[in-house]
């Protein structure tokens, strides 16, 4: 009896952080737009800022005064960001924002760093619920029941924030129409500022809410993305109950399903948003999302033309360039040049499906790890030669697209983004925890190519083949009727059932198709790098490619071309100084500030003036 | 009764406890222009997205051309022969005028899934043939996406004509349209009715193109069907009068 | 602590720093590519690097090795081994490199131990725990300094047989590290004492931790002894809520690299009191030779050694031994010279077995206590390493023919 | 009261507004008429600062609108009803009336829901209804109470009779009909010629962003040349 209760209690007490930050993000979302992938980092400051004002104020009331601080101070930050970097790229195409919150993420890892050292901060007990109750003989700490009080309270004041007062009201209204609540007078500017500012006032209040629980450390930020992400997907995009349910549901599924399959944790999580969402895509408390608001602004993308002839000359010069690359580049360049090559050709994947196809994945890795994973198992447990594995790796992500597709593509915008997420966090998951077939985390080892391709030369033109033959077929395929079909689900779905086009299936064989072509570049990338570990699957590398995808620029089709090489050199040239994230993301925010169509958009309108001007 | 088009029986819908259609019946013959019109949130377009099988009614019986199309899709239907435009525009901005005509054709022969030629390419005279036809063939090349409203409903009619439909629904097919427009649009479609022998199915507020080109008027209101008359029958019917097209008495003066 | 003091003049020295102290390839210098998560886990690594560059301190200014001074060419491989593993070829074919050490995942450990193999490079893997890396995927040119999974959960394992708790349960994070580390245990503690049965197993994902709910599954089971694996952010909320619990009172715990300044430290008063771990007790270490480490360590930095500092400084200790007793830096010459290599080093003599490439350096067990409001370890001995690794015919299945 | 000269609008490349000059005095209705296309939204939605014109200049009682953003032009007065409605469908009719509201100003009648429901009676009886469960001509008063409870000078009001029914159309005359007698000024941009002479004083013809006719009501009545050529069946 103590022992369930007690149970239940420690379920919703860890839900409380964890809904605290996640209804943030919620909020920020539903009236930016902007998929803050910085709000983890905010979670983060907000557990740094904690430690250092409990460390002075350490009386039972200074201990609030403290939280209430953290958040604050979280909320400034939040603020500066947003004034100093957003507020000047909501005009650009959809997600673009999530770039720049991209390198912030990569500023405050090191900006924590430097200011409050690399050692795990462990947080104070909070002071007079530093004991435990005893419930029915179990014990439970104190401050598991304040926490439980704090997000319940969270609960109702923000409940009653938004809708008992003109400025929830605005917020509601400008969670649908943004530009006619400015119209009606309202200074939507501020009004977005102070979203901003509640959003990660309350994501840091989470982080400082669960430093008694536990501590400060630079891991937070990524630790808690992913379950944010799913909180705030169950739960609904926008509803602030749906993600203390969400948020509830999961630790509560957790706090049980760990008794009765101890090694589930991780997937268990993941599942659970699966088999909601397929449920009820919108999420427990959500609503449908109006068509075409994710990817679909901006001016509108102009009909596919063929390469005019200097593009034409241009491309077979620098496809020539790139073949006789190894007659003067060194060793190491070769190197780079392949890794270039694959990032390219996985970015040109994701971006088949996420811009003609309409469909935005957050869990494309899946598909590049599953190739890479495929393509090693098969060479780790069948002793496959290199060219079979690397045929066998595309089939597999192939296959793993199309059972993936088959649940995402009846979703639109960020819910089927978030889904692709989850999806691509249960492989993750399987092939971090299941080291019987997989090697886990210490990864397949020893996959080296066929001695013919083992030269770094030989490596490099097998890899420049596949690389430039996948980019130029992917684009072959956007011309064919296939291609067309699948812009015109995307334009509009209705046109399109009434004139005969299956849409799922449609994006579901696209959505494959894409799956497919990140395979490739997953098989490439294995032999490359002669193992493959977990990480090729995780959130991070999903990220990779989303961003390499926007900084070139979502709309043309050699966006994600240059995005990926100028991701990967840049990434490699930086990383050779100490504070390189520090430098990396803010060469990522100026980008975003300089080109908020992309650099390949950004060039492109330039080359479409200079054209147009007759030159 | 001579061969019907379309023969509507009982059909019923409703959201969340809102009965958005009730028990409606009607039919439709081979080149006749029906109108169905009401009040905003008559559930007209209800009506329209059950016929064309975007939405499933919860009871009732749509049978096109003697065939059941309950829990048919769209695209099922459409290959039944029913062409459909819509009260928003419906059209691909990311793609000339042809080839937005051009998608509806490659659908039509089953080309969808083609890997091998290029789209821009294929059945390109075929789509000029109909872009000839509602007038607007010089402007084949431009994107959707620049077009005005008028020409954008013409795009639509010439994509709804491609797989030789035999009924075509069309939702305020002049909404948005200038006076002028609006006119030739409807007598474009008249003509083409009367060449293919067609059935028209259509919803619309100006009453000047309503009276001027429907065969037969259809009224709903709060999702019951409350006349099915002539022109003339309908328009002195008090009932409609009153909720719908209101009275002259009411006329206020010039200030 | 804040060390926000000159954090702006650190700051703006420190984007500008370029990890690569001289670009050039002096003639007179060896250079050893060091590849680390600088930036995913500072607090371990940095403390590795400090140890590092004392002993290439200490090193050269004794003169060198074979006439030449060493050179660290560092670089961050982002915690990502895909990213270890380029820049392993950069290291290698454009800085020219001698060989390359460092690491501390696992899982990059082993990218590298992949790497060696196939480029022929010498890779002296320093902090990287997994069996596997000098076992099953060993190779040639992979060597492993510090006590692996398996000789520490042997460590622990030994005494835990000598406690009459009988039923057991194990807490380790759901992944590779956790997994070889309860098998490890299970399997040698199952050997010395037959009757003990395993009454739990929890497997909380790393870094994520339901640290309540997992202390209250393992309570479900009763045990009378605990092998706990989880480290870092879990670690300190699964003592924190054990303590407030009251889990730990009248059980056994076993801590795995618990007694590690890195791990122990952090938790400040609250670190456990009465844990058998395996760690660091570098403030109570008075052998001669590492005094003189921990003075020099201390007068250097101004701080007090960690187990990544110690690894750090043995490290290049080997190294350097290696080349001298090669006599060049030619790989396959490295290859043979530390084949058997005996050096000796703070903590006593350490050798690289000729049979699976594996260092005898050991690990210190003993008992946590809390003095002064902090971690420390008592009644402790050092365990020499040699003695927790299998039988040669045992290894030589283990380890794949070269 | 409102008097713009020279205004130029684009959208990407497109030339929308060319060299548009109108003006509009107190306590008139002027009506902007033109087919679909022809720039009468855009008009609107360059004055209010929902699209930033290239060049020219809006001064509205004396005072400059150039580059001013949507809030601040309705701030200083001017209320705009879009087309599309744009109803806040997850809001009730109250808090949709909410969001517009803004403080009284003195000389001008301060809007009140009460006073908003006297005009229109019906919202009055679905005061805690979504916006979204209402029908479209329900939701087309709704806009324009809900911009009457910003106090507005002068109210932009965009095709307001497109897509209803007739008898809401005749119902929505009688409401604006109202208002002007309020003494609210209105620029009603109009495709419907029979509803503007209902209504306006003034009229200006609107074709491909060009002002190509401009006169009182009177006069373009008797001017059947104009008619014919921009408006007409």
């Amino acid at each position: 009896m103590g022992f369930f209760i007690v149970q239940v209690l420690t379920g919703l007490s860890s839900a409380a952080a964890v809904f605290l930050v996640a209804s943030g993000l919620s909020i920020i979302f539903g009236v930016t737009r902007v998929v803050n992938f910085a709000h983890g980092s905010f979670y983060m400051l907000g557990a740094f800022f904690a430690y250092t004002f409990t460390s002075h104020l350490t009386s039972v009331v200074g201990f609030w005064v403290a939280m209430l601080l953290s958040a604050i101070a979280v909320g400034l930050i939040g603020v500066v960001v947003e004034i100093l970097i957003l507020r000047r790229v909501y005009q650009a195409p959809e997600l673009f924002q999530l770039v720049a919150t991209f390198g912030v993420i990569l500023v405050i890892q090191d900006l924590a760093l430097l200011v409050w050292g690399a050692e795990d901060l462990l947080g104070p007990l909070a002071p007079g619920l530093d004991s435990t109750v005893n419930i029915f003989g179990t014990l439970l700490p104190e401050y598991d029941l304040a926490l439980i009080a704090l997000s319940l309270i969270v609960l109702v004041a923000l409940w009653f924030l938004f809708n008992r007062t003109r400025w929830g009201c605005l917020v509601r209204a400008a969670t649908e129409d943004r530009e006619m609540v400015g119209a009606l007078g309202v200074n939507q500017t501020w009004l977005f500022t102070g979203t901003f500012f509640l959003g990660s006032l309350l994501a840091g209040l989470g982080g400082a809410a669960q430093l008694p629980k536990g501590g400060a450390s630079l891991l937070m930020d990524f630790e808690i993305l992913a379950a944010i992400f799913v909180v705030v997907v169950v739960g609904g995009m926008g509803s602030i109950l749906g993600a203390y349910l969400a948020a509830v549901l999961i630790f509560e599924f957790n706090a049980f399903g760990i008794l009765i399959l101890p090694e589930s944790t991780l997937v268990l999580m993941f599942l659970l948003m699966a088999i909601v969402l397929i449920l009820r895509p919108w999420g427990l408390l959500g609503k449908p999302e109006a068509p075409g608001q994710l990817g679909q602004v901006g001016p509108p993308e102009l009909p596919y033309q063929s390469a005019s002839r200097p593009l034409r000359i241009i491309g077979i010069l620098f496809v020539c360039f790139l073949f006789s690359l190894p007659a003067f580049a060194d060793d190491f360049t070769l190197v780079l040049a392949i890794e270039m090559l694959i990032m390219s050709l996985f970015a040109a994947s994701l971006h088949f499906a996420m811009g003609p196809g309409g469909m935005v994945s957050f869990g494309h890795a899946a598909f590049f790890g599953g190739g890479a994973y495929a393509a090693a198992l098969l060479v780790s447990h069948a002793n496959a030669p290199m060219e079979v594995a690397m045929l066998f790796a595309p089939l597999m992500s192939g296959v793993l697209a199309l059972i993936v597709g088959w649940f995402c593509v009846r979703l639109s915008g960020v819910y089927l983004a978030m889904l692709t997420m989850a999806f691509a966090q249960v492989a993750w998951s399987i092939v971090f925890q299941w080291d019987a077939a997989t090697g886990g985390d210490d990864g397949i080892l020893g996959i080296w190519p066929s001695a013919w391709a083992s030269d770094r030369m030989a490596y490099y033109y097998l890899t420049l083949i596949a690389s430039v033959g996948g980019i130029l077929i992917l684009r072959h395929v956007l011309f064919t009727p296939f291609g067309y079909a699948m812009r015109a689900v995307r334009d509009s779905a209705v046109r399109s059932e009434s004139i005969g086009i299956r849409v799922s299936r449609q994006k579901w064989l696209a959505f494959a198709f894409s799956g497919f072509m990140a395979g490739i570049a997953g098989g490439l990338f294995v032999f490359s790098k002669g193992s493959v570990f977990p990480d090729e699957m995780a959130i991070p590398r999903s990220f990779d490619a989303l961003i390499m995808v926007l900084l070139g620029g979502v709309k043309t089709l050699w966006g994600p071309v240059t995005g990926a090489s100028v991701f990967t050199w840049l990434h490699d040239e930086i990383s050779r100084f100490e504070y390189w994230r520090l430098l990396l993301g803010t060469l990522i925010i100026a980008i975003v500030l300089a080109f908020p169509q992309g650099i390949a958009g950004f060039f492109g309108n330039w080359w479409h003036r200079l054209r147009n001007k007759g030159i | 009764m001579s061969e019907t088009s379309l023969q509507i029986t009982g059909l019923s819908k409703s959201f969340g406890g809102v009965q958005a259609v009730m028990d409606v019946s009607f039919s439709l013959h081979p080149g006749e222009l029906l109108a169905l019109i009401g009040p905003n949130g008559a559930g007209k377009t209800t009506c329209f997205n059950m016929l064309n099988g975007q939405l499933k009614p919860d009871s009732g019986s749509v049978m096109l051309f003697s065939k059941e199309t309950v829990g048919l899709k769209p695209a099922d239907i459409w290959r039944l022969g029913v062409g459909r435009t819509f009260q928003i525009t419906a059209t691909y901005s990311s793609m000339t005028v042809c080839e937005n005509v051009q998608m509806a054709l490659l659908s039509d022969r089953q080309q969808l899934m083609s890997f091998t030629r290029r789209a821009s390419r294929m059945y390109r005279p075929e789509a000029l043939e109909l872009l000839k036809q509602v007038g607007i063939v010089e402007q084949e090349d431009r994107p959707c996406s620049t077009l005005a409203y008028g020409d954008l409903k013409r795009v639509e009619l010439a994509v709804a004509l491609a797989n030789n439909p035999r009924l075509l629904l069309m939702d305020e097919p002049t909404a948005g349209m200038a006076p002028k427009e609006r006119v030739e649009l409807m007598a474009l479609t008249a003509d083409i009715v009367k060449e293919r022998n067609l059935s028209v199915l259509f919803t619309e507020h100006d009453m000047d193109v309503v009276f001027a080109h429907a065969d037969r008027i259809l009224v709903l209101n709060r999702g019951k069907l409350i006349a099915d008359d002539t022109p003339e029958n309908v328009r002195n019917n008090p009932e409609v009068r009153m909720v719908y097209l209101g009275t002259e008495t009411e006329e206020i003066a010039h200030a | 602590m804040l060390n926000y003091k000159n954090w702006l003049s650190g700051m703006l020295a420190g984007i500008f720093t370029v990890g690569l102290a001289v670009p050039a390839f002096a003639g007179g210098t060896i250079k050893i590519g060091d590849i680390n998560s600088y930036k995913r886990l500072p607090a371990h690594t940095i403390p590795y690097k400090m140890g590092v560059e004392l002993a290439l301190e200490h090193i050269n200014s004794a003169g060198g090795v074979i006439g030449k001074k060493l050179e660290l060419v560092s670089r961050d491989d982002n915690g990502k081994p895909g990213d270890a593993v380029k820049i392993a070829e950069e290291l290698v074919s454009k800085d020219r490199v001698a060989l390359i050490s460092g690491s501390l995942f696992s899982h990059i450990g082993l990218a590298l131990t992949s790497f060696a193999g196939q480029r022929k490079v010498l890779y002296v893997a320093a902090e990287p725990l997994a069996d596997a890396l000098v076992w099953a995927k060993g190779n040639r040119y992979t060597f492993r300094l510090r006590p692996s999974t398996y000789m520490q959960a042997g460590m622990l394992a030994e005494q835990a047989a000598k406690n009459p708790a009988k039923r057991w349960a194990t807490i380790a994070p759901n992944y590779a590290y956790g997994k070889d580390a309860v098998a490890a245990f299970k399997k040698i503690l199952k050997s010395l004492r037959p009757d003990v049965e395993f009454v739990a197993e929890q497997w909380p994902a790393l870094f994520k931790i339901d640290a309540g709910a997992e202390i209250q599954a393992l309570s479900a089971a009763n045990p009378e002894g605990v092998y706990n694996v989880t480290f870092g952010g879990d670690l300190a909320k699964f003592a924190r809520e054990g303590k407030l619990r009251k889990f730990f009172d009248g059980k056994l715990i076993l801590g795995l690299l618990t007694g590690e300044p890195e791990y122990l430290d952090p938790l400040k008063g609250e670190a456990p009191e009465g844990w058998l771990v395996t760690g660091y007790p570098w403030y109570d270490i008075k052998t001669s030779a590492h005094n003189a480490f921990r003075n020099a360590y201390e007068a250097k930095y101004n701080d007090y050694p960690r187990i990544g500092s110690i690894v750090g400084y043995n490290t290049m200790l080997g190294i350097a031994a290696a080349i001298k007793k090669a006599g060049s830096t030619d790989t396959e010459a490295l290859v043979d010279a530390m084949e058997g290599l005996t050096y000796d080093s703070p903590t006593g003599s350490i050798t690289y077995r000729k049979i699976d490439h594996q260092s005898t350096m050991g690990a210190y067990v003993g008992w946590t206590a809390l003095k002064d409001g902090k971690g420390t370890m008592v009644n402790w001995t050092y365990r020499d390493g040699a003695g927790y690794l299998p039988s040669d015919a045992e290894v030589r299945k283990l380890r794949p023919a070269n | 009261m409102l008097e713009i000269s020279n205004l130029n609008t684009y959208y990407g490349r497109a030339h929308i507004l060319t060299d548009l000059s109108l003006n509009v005095q107190r306590g008139e209705v002027v009506a902007l008429l033109g087919r679909n296309g022809a720039g009468k939204s855009t008009t609107l939605k360059s004055i209010n600062g929902l699209v930033q014109p290239e060049s020219g200049s809006i001064v509205f009682e004396n005072e400059s609108l150039n580059r001013q953003s949507a809030h601040v032009v309705c701030r200083r007065g001017i209320g705009y009803v879009p087309e599309e409605r744009r109803i806040f469908t997850d809001l009730t009719v109250m808090e949709n009336l909410e969001v517009g509201t803004r403080p009284p100003r003195k000389e001008f009648p301060v809007w009140t829901p009460e006073r908003v429901f006297e005009i229109f009676p019906n919202l009055a009886e679905m005061r805690n209804r979504p916006g979204g469960q209402m029908s479209g001509g329900e939701q087309q008063m709704l806009t324009i109470a809900r911009t009457l409870m910003g106090n507005p000078k002068l109210v932009l009001l965009d095709e307001p009779s497109e897509g209803l029914a007739p008898v809401i159309v005749q119902q929505m005359a009688k409401t604006i009909h109202d208002l002007k007698r309020e003494g609210l000024t209105i620029i009603l941009s109009e495709q419907n010629l029979r509803f503007a002479t209902k209504l306006a004083d003034r009229a200006y013809i609107i074709e491909k962003g060009v002002i190509q006719y401009e006169g009182t009501m009177d006069d373009l009545a008797a001017d059947e040349d104009v008619r014919n050529a921009y408006l007409t069946v």
